[in-house]
């Protein structure tokens, strides 16, 4: 990974949220890493590899098989004064400890009449696409959103994965950073300095006048390409990157749309009652009036992902059905 | 067993006279609906509280259950503040949003207050890894009924503390119920010291009803963890007096169990060891209740006049005010 | 509760349910009923009083606070030939449950290709409005409809109290019936034979031409009030009950928009990424270009539930809001 | 402990060769891209599936891990279904959506194949439960990983299961790591059977490197807990001679320690005695693998050549076809 002061280098998500670490551990001695073989192993997709010897098994902390207790004591410990980042090695095993994310994390601020705040962070790997199949796979990043009292980000970009974790960090309040797996290895291009982007404002990551891509993550990428592939039928699709899921940013999305007057939201989780449902109702809310044609949706199957890949491929969502979608829309 | 000397003692009984009293007049105030929600009463079980709190610092912290209004009287909210809370009022010690279950206090280090059984001791772990990585000599004191030990988040916890070596006292309220099951419904091994020591920590069980007792045990424990020596449970073994919540029929259990067990009442047991000892009058008793009633009938006039939060701020403190530390 | 052959019977929620579960004890041998407190004790909420002594401690089983493992136990009993009533107590405390509700319960019979299945009903109470503050008052009933592989009811009448149980335990796959709290004390006419409505069917509670009010649950009630206190202002609003979350009886939803043209979804869970959000996004794609006014959504605060009462009060979506949400989207 | 008879001896052997070479196959042809996804080999810790798996009733029940295949092919599931599974093609034994860690088969009453650490554990209480509520004399053997033990599902589920005196069989395979996680830095307590035996159920450890030690406590386990004897926990020590999963570059053991418990093999173990017992010659490995490799090459044409399910059915299955039972 090549280093400049002036201009961007170029590095791995994986090497990006190391880089992310390191420097806020160095930064500031309240903040560590706790989570399962975060420390020996060197992160289960190698996101923490070399922390351990950098900052010693205290700070780059190896947790037992106790989803519920290490997040819990996550949250006691940012109430004890500490900044921690646990790690869940991915969202599927997030759901053992959805009672002290739900009921403690994102509660204890209003319910204790704002005596206690929870600055505290958490990673977790989302995302399918690598034949684990049905319990290995889930993309919950938008279905976290629904609670309030929680922050969630999900960074599409390797520049947010490098980036994200600082105002998440500064942040008095629980964040959940969902990472998805698929970026881990993918490279990109990442500013040598803090661009100081807001956690919770969304981005425009191309624009384009006929109708607005709303997307995030993991289905990023998957939406450029797309865009690529409908400007050369002569649609020029904008593409709205979220990266805050909770808030949402209305502001850009709506924007766009009352620019574009279509919007297609494309979402790797399952359609019913997720993300792709929330920002179609706002913006039939806040934009009904602009709108030329309803809001279309691209999701994952609603079936737990299979291990097949062919399955799995046609499960998930990808430039064909994005541009099925988005001429769809045109019409 | 060293025993107290005469001051201690009277500390220890006006403590739990007041919280006994503290919670009768709740009971009416329920009655009347003053007080709405849950309402969970410690009645019987105060030696436990008054006995373990009395060796905190006011730099150590405390985490409850959701029967936690002696816990948090004694870990130093005020009794304005606590009946304030009842009655869901600003001037509560959680501004009115918690209720009963939900007390809290930042100022005395008391984390509530949790309604999720087992939901606390995660918290308590993490409460002291703060302080061990901070190099602080400060304890954390975790109550919990032993209902919360077949949860899996207890057992996480036990392993996580006994594996870091973390300054925490795990408080087993045993009252021998959860609601309306009895232990050995809940327990397949109703020895629950020898269970906790299977985590590799010190663990022994104590007569909850004695003060005394509680308050020697919770000595050595708390010396122990303040020095470095890891966590510690205990098993105060105690009784219910009253029913799990206002809602409770008590099918579950006899009345000659109860009334046996209020032949054990933790303020006679202390009354009486003292009178005997000589240390006070036989009719002190009432002296001291009419002592702490004046001061409870004021935190019920405080709560009375205190305001309701206007439901325009109803949104605030959902996430902090401003951004960034 | 008088009794009679022909003629429908008055009960309360909770006589509903537990005349329900008796029959479906009495009626197959494979049913039982496990929880905490559900023997003993009566049931947190006297839904079960009586069944202990009718049914003895094996068919009416008494756990210990597990719920991850008592759920769990539900679905391999499913699997080992047994027709179990889960019962948890409160919608607050299957957060701890979730691991197995989602990643073992959902996925089974999918991912063994068609092998397994588990026909387990799940009962929880839900809803707030009893000053029970914020870990005590989770609406997630919509929520949970996002996970394919289940089934979700919430009976928003004493008739569906008595009622909905025989199909759900009929069906192949996992089923979750969220009762609202405020149900179990209310009284409603309950037909004496079954009257066979399905599972997943919504039903029009209250027909009208100008608009639809759509709902389910504790606040069918709420909105059964406010189309009366419209029809005042001379305002016709329709009532449909969803009663069932997943999957969503589209037709019988799009059908009442395509005649009234106006619809306010009524949700006592929280706004964002919630049921709310889908029933609005399906109105827009299945319905657009029917619609006079953007879909309305009424929904509980998104804020933990207060314990202060007239917190709590403005917090849930009330008659008021309800008649006002109606009103704005007739002009 | 009884030694077995050779005809016994032989038949184990061949089990672990079998397992042994199956999934040495399976490691190639993840090289070859044939297999994708997570594959989690059991080398070295034959031993156990198949000294366990060689006491249980066809009508028994087996809960596995993500690390299973052994499991599954000893509990009747035909290497075909296997291998065609892990190519996810119809034809595996779980139609080809489950894969690696998640085999599946009815017929056998092989209940998977569960790839959340602990998940599996609540299942065999229920199924266990089911047939203690039928009045079914069957048992239920639940495998799971020395780190499982660390997790809520397996205390709630012990507790569950010595509480109700149910039938299952818990089969501990403590390999020391938990991934990269050495059992003394997951676990307070690193005696397990110790740990397992404060739930009240009978629990002891056993060398999982040698089958008939394994065959000799698994047979004394079953006839009790078939005879009605509640549950017992058995800890085989053991140790997984490869990686955690194909992507572990394996930097928390060092290679001294892999080499050492190599000497261990339980294949070789078995072999030497049966060799010193003049039971078999001392080149017959060799037939016996060419023997079970013509089998498995069997399996992988098998695989090969079965289809791939075509994307429109894909949505199939996610429920009943047709509901009322
Ligand atoms: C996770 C969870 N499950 C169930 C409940 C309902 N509940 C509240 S208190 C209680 C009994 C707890 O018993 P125990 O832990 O012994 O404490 P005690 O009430 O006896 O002080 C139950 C089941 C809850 N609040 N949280
Ligand atoms: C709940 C959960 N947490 C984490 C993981 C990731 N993971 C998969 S296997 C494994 C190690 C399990 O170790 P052990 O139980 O000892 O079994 P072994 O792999 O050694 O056979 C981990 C952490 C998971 N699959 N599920
Ligand atoms: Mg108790
Ligand atoms: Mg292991």
């Amino acid at each position: 990974m090549r280093k400049s002061a002036a201009e961007p280098v170029t590095m791995t998500g994986r090497e990006a949220m190391r880089a992310a670490m390191t420097e806020a551990m160095h930064a500031d001695d309240r903040v560590f890493l706790m989570g399962e073989d975060v420390g020996r192993y060197g992160g289960c997709f190698a996101v923490s590899m070399g922390m351990l010897e950098e900052f010693g098994p205290e700070r780059v902390r190896d947790t037992p098989l106790s989803e519920s207790a290490f997040v819990g004591a996550g949250i006691g410990a940012a109430l004890g004064g500490m900044r921690p980042i646990v790690e869940i090695m991915t969202v599927n095993f997030s759901l053992l400890a959805l009672d002290q994310i739900m009921n403690t994390a994102a509660t204890l601020r209003h319910m204790s009449g704002g005596q206690f705040g929870v600055p505290l962070v958490i990673r977790m790997t989302t995302g399918g696409g690598r034949q684990l199949a049905a319990q290995h796979s889930h993309s919950l990043d938008g279905w976290y959103a629904h609670i309030p009292g929680l922050k969630i980000v999900a960074p599409g970009t390797i520049d947010d994965f490098r980036w994200m974790l600082t105002p998440a960090l500064a942040d008095p309040d629980p964040v959940i950073i969902f990472e998805n797996g698929g970026l881990y290895g993918a490279s990109g291009e990442v500013s040598p300095t803090d661009p100081g982007l807001p956690l919770d404002r969304a981005v425009v990551r191309r624009e384009g006048r006929d109708l607005t891509l709303v997307t995030f993550g993991g289905t990023l990428a998957t939406c450029l390409d797309a865009a690529g592939a409908l400007s050369e039928r002569g649609i020029e699709a904008e593409v709205v990157d979220l990266r805050s899921l909770r808030p949402l940013d209305d502001e850009t999305i709506i924007g766009s749309v009352v620019r574009t007057h279509r919007a297609v939201v494309v979402d790797e989780g399952w359609r019913s009652v997720g993300l792709s449902g929330e920002v179609a109702a706002r913006i039939m809310e806040q934009a009904f009036y602009e709108l030329d044609a309803p809001v279309g949706r691209v999701c994952t199957a609603e079936i737990p992902l299979p291990a097949a890949h062919q399955l799995e491929l046609a499960a998930l969502p990808s430039v064909d059905r994005i541009v099925d979608a988005a001429v769809a829309a045109m019409d | 067993m060293i025993s107290l000397d005469a001051e201690t003692r009277r500390g220890l009984l006006r403590d739990m006279v007041f919280v006994r009293r503290f919670e009768e007049r709740c009971a009416q105030l329920y009655q009347q609906t003053k007080i709405r929600g849950f309402l969970h009463l410690y009645v019987g079980e105060e030696a436990i509280a008054v006995g373990v709190s009395r060796l905190l610092r006011p730099d150590d912290a405390a985490v409850g259950t959701y029967r936690e209004h002696g816990h948090a009287l004694l870990k130093g909210v005020s009794a304005e503040a606590v009946m304030a809370e009842m009655f869901g009022r600003v001037d509560g010690c959680s501004g009115g949003r918690g209720g009963s279950m939900h007390l809290f206090d930042a100022e005395h280090r008391f984390y509530g207050g949790n309604a999720i059984v087992g939901g606390g001791i995660p918290l308590a772990i993490g409460l002291a890894l703060a302080d061990q990585l901070a190099g602080r000599d400060r304890v954390t004191a975790c109550f919990f009924g032993e209902g919360a030990m077949a949860e899996g988040e207890f057992h996480e916890s036990m392993n996580l503390a006994a594996l870091w070596d973390l300054p925490v006292l795990f408080c087993c309220e045993n009252n021998r119920y959860a609601m309306g099951t009895a232990l050995e419904r809940s327990e397949a091994e109703t020895d629950l010291a020898l269970r906790a020591s299977a985590y590799g920590m010190p663990a022994w069980p104590v007569d909850g009803m004695d003060v005394e007792a509680v308050s020697d045990t919770a000595a050595r424990a708390i010396a122990s963890i303040r020095a470095g020596g890891g966590p510690v449970f205990v098993e105060f073994r105690t009784y219910r007096f009253r029913a799990h919540s206002m809602y409770d029929p008590e099918l579950y259990r006899d009345k000659a169990e109860v009334a046996e067990w209020k032949e054990h009442d933790p303020i006679l047991t202390l009354f009486d060891r003292m009178v005997a000892d000589g240390e006070i009058e036989s009719d002190a008793l009432t002296a001291i209740e009419e002592e702490v009633d004046t001061e409870i009938e004021r935190a019920v006039a405080f709560a009375d006049a205190s305001a309701e939060e206007g439901v325009e701020t109803m949104l605030r403190h959902l996430y902090a005010e401003e951004v960034g530390s």
